[in-house]
């Protein structure tokens, strides 16, 4: 939805950026498959964060060089990983229960939809004779303390992914607290979306009329 | 004395039988008790029901089970993976049943049937078309859906190293599912790397107790490019 | 009650002897606080028992000379103990799933009463003004693939403690399976009590008398 | 950075506040975090909440909590102890609430509160007086307990070694709850032997990882009469 060329869209990676710095230094963060898993790319180094992926490790560091891989040190997403001092490795009960607890500060996802309340849906398609899997994305989007959620704004058809009430099949309900598209951020919650940040050239009536919302700017003293 | 040591993996499975419900450890390739589950398409018990996180790839592990039609049933919570091509086809087909649990219910699942409890409330799936039909109730303010426990006859696990009393440890993400598989099964059947002297595992440091554990077996070296 | 000079009561010791015997090789057992704790002096030298203290051991070993006491090391009576070759730590948790779970072969417990069905009270006298004090009582009653109790049958002013209905607050419901007495061995279920066993100089008919309840030999293909 | 050590017992419990809950850790001697319950003492905070096996027994500990009169409610197992004349005194003239809870449903309540369960069905008390008036039912032919989580804002622990990222290492039974209790407060205080280089515990050893430590002070030397 780039027709209006003066849109300063974020590209993916700026977008990681921008979503990077929202995590606090010695956050507990878990990083979705897929787009999110670039945050860790961006975190700043002068903070500690500590990465969790629920196949039973806390500390995950970057990728190892070639001749390093070990494939019992793997992430979420099967690929291999390394292990900050400081990491620990524990069971899937465990490691569930670091999430479903409410032990992990943020956890960042991706979405097929998110509804201006914060409803998610980013497992399945609902296509018919598409193999269901789930895998922890259901225990992901309603264990953390905060949820965000990075995505493109709109489909490649133009479609708006931010929604009054999700089509797809659900993830969770009321979950996602902030959601980082290449158009801007919002803040999601029980009295609908309201927007914290816009990218350059684009206005909020833009925004409204785009994605069909009534949308609002976030009162200034909002935690942004 | 106390000897869970089978002699062979074809020992280790021999108490299998048709209809068995087996629970299978691993995450990607890690923790996957390979040769355990070649015993088992060897051993040629049929009607299976198998719990475990992913459905197979390729033509090993639970892909070859499936291919062989030993499978009734899977319980995981993710199916969808490249080269799944055995799953899908009978899945698509109707051959096969599959029961989809979000992973952390799979894993609090188990846990209430290794630890002796009648049900849990999770809020893991609520709202969804995963608790559809399923019991649900507000505690505190918040929604939570009633889930039973999974038990199983048989556990398969990949560990690293272990005792003649059945004591184990894992090597890295390679722990996963395993040490609460151990607890759910009646009879649990883990393969290690190494088997070592009883008293050379630190007593603060086993994962597994022996309690858990029916059968050990000595498998084939860690999973790894790196040495442990 | 034994007034009867010729009825041979078992002792203490032999009564723990006659338990130890019961107790497979290879077996996980727990040994409540108390009299079932000396079970532990007469189990077999060439068996492998691994006991389970409810405070996180399994492997658990005699007492340690008064030099190697470790007040890190006790039992659940707080007593030091010792660990055997084999053996474990781990947290409360994990030690009353493998209770609650099945995973212990044998719990041996003391009790005020026991039912002929195999209710068990051992935890509470139900005094006025007593303080109250369950500990693990209940999740050991229940946990175990089998309980036996091992007590005197006869309260020192001759009340039988193998009652119809217990009297006493109940630690739980049909839940043991065998009772050693210094008068005999019981069978318990859900058709009542059975005598397996009896000691010398003492018939069935007294012991019927003597507890005021209807018993009767188990069958001899009994597993005695 | 992550530093999670605390400079002094005092700066440990210094967000302590009227009306917290409080859970203490230990079985016996063992895991009693006696350092941190003086602090508490000292601190002077009151109408708490104690979670504990024990109630505490002579003058420290739990026992100088309740002297004080600071304890309003006591949730545990066992409050029966020698020397327990303090408890005895305040729960018999009615100024202290009991709570008494079977030893494993008091882990497993605990426990689910670390793991966000809502409720659980437990086997253990069923048909008797610590469950009346609680919904009961039959699962698979078997009668079970509703139990809720217990919470607290607080939890302090007795530990043996830790880092400054929390991570956490027990000595011999002296773990018993401390681990399950990590998971299960808002904000957990661990007080240890001693205090290690971050890396210097085994990643695949670590009992409590980090993520359920809030603070973490230096106590005194190993209670025990043998060398660690």
């Amino acid at each position: 939805m780039n027709q209006d060329k003066a849109v300063q869209r974020l590209s993916r990676e700026d977008l990681a950026r921008r979503v990077a710095r929202d995590i606090p230094d010695g956050a507990y963060v878990n990083l979705g498959i897929g787009i999110p898993t670039t945050v860790a790319n961006f975190l700043p180094a002068d903070r500690e964060t500590v990465l969790h992926s629920e196949n039973g490790i806390l500390g995950m560091g970057p990728a190892p060089a070639e001749d390093r891989i070990d494939w019992d040190l793997i992430n979420a997403g099967k690929q291999p990983v390394t292990m900050l001092t400081g990491g620990c490795f524990f069971h899937h009960g465990d490691s569930f229960a670091m999430m479903r607890g409410g032990h992990i500060d943020i956890c960042v996802l991706g979405a097929f939809q998110v509804s201006v309340r914060g409803d998610l849906a980013n497992w399945h398609t609902g296509a018919p004779g598409a193999i269901p899997a789930v895998g922890g994305a259901m225990d992901l989007a309603i264990g953390a303390k905060q949820v965000f959620v990075m995505m493109d704004l709109f489909t490649k058809t133009g479609e708006s992914k931010l929604v009054d009430h999700c089509t797809y099949p659900l993830t969770g309900l009321g979950c996602v607290s902030r959601l980082y598209t290449d158009h801007g951020v919002f803040e999601l919650g029980p009295d609908g979306a309201r927007v914290i940040e816009l990218v350059e050239g684009l206005s909020i009536a833009d925004l409204s009329r785009l994605t069909g919302l009534e949308l609002a700017m976030a009162p200034a003293d909002s935690p942004a | 004395m106390i000897n869970k040591i089978a002699g062979s993996m074809e020992d280790a499975v021999a108490d299998l039988h048709d209809g068995a419900s087996i629970m299978i450890s691993g995450f990607g390739e890690a923790g996957v008790p390979d040769e355990l589950i070649e015993a088992v398409v060897a051993h040629g018990a049929t009607d299976l029901t198998i719990i475990s996180n992913n459905a197979g790839t390729g033509e090993h592990g639970i892909a070859a089970l499936i291919r062989e039609n030993r499978v009734r049933k899977v319980i995981c919570s993710y199916p969808k993976m490249a080269a799944a091509h055995h799953f899908n086809a009978r899945y698509q087909s109707g051959e096969l049943e599959l029961e989809l649990v979000p992973q952390g219910n799979l894993a609090c699942r188990i846990e209430a049937a290794g630890s002796g409890l009648g049900a849990v409330y999770t809020p893991t799936g609520y709202g969804t078309i995963l608790a559809e039909g399923k019991e649900t109730r507000e505690i505190d303010g918040k929604q939570y859906v009633l889930e039973y426990p999974i038990h199983a006859d048989f556990a398969l696990i990949g560990a690293y190293a272990g005792d003649r009393w059945g004591n184990v440890v894992y090597r890295k993400a390679a722990r996963n599912f395993g040490p609460i598989m151990a607890m759910a099964a009646k009879q649990s059947i883990v393969q290690v790397s190494r088997i070592v002297e009883l008293g050379e595992l630190d007593p603060e440091t086993i994962v597994t107790p022996g309690i858990f554990v029916g059968k050990l077996v000595l498998g084939s070296p860690v999973n790894a490019g790196e040495s442990a």
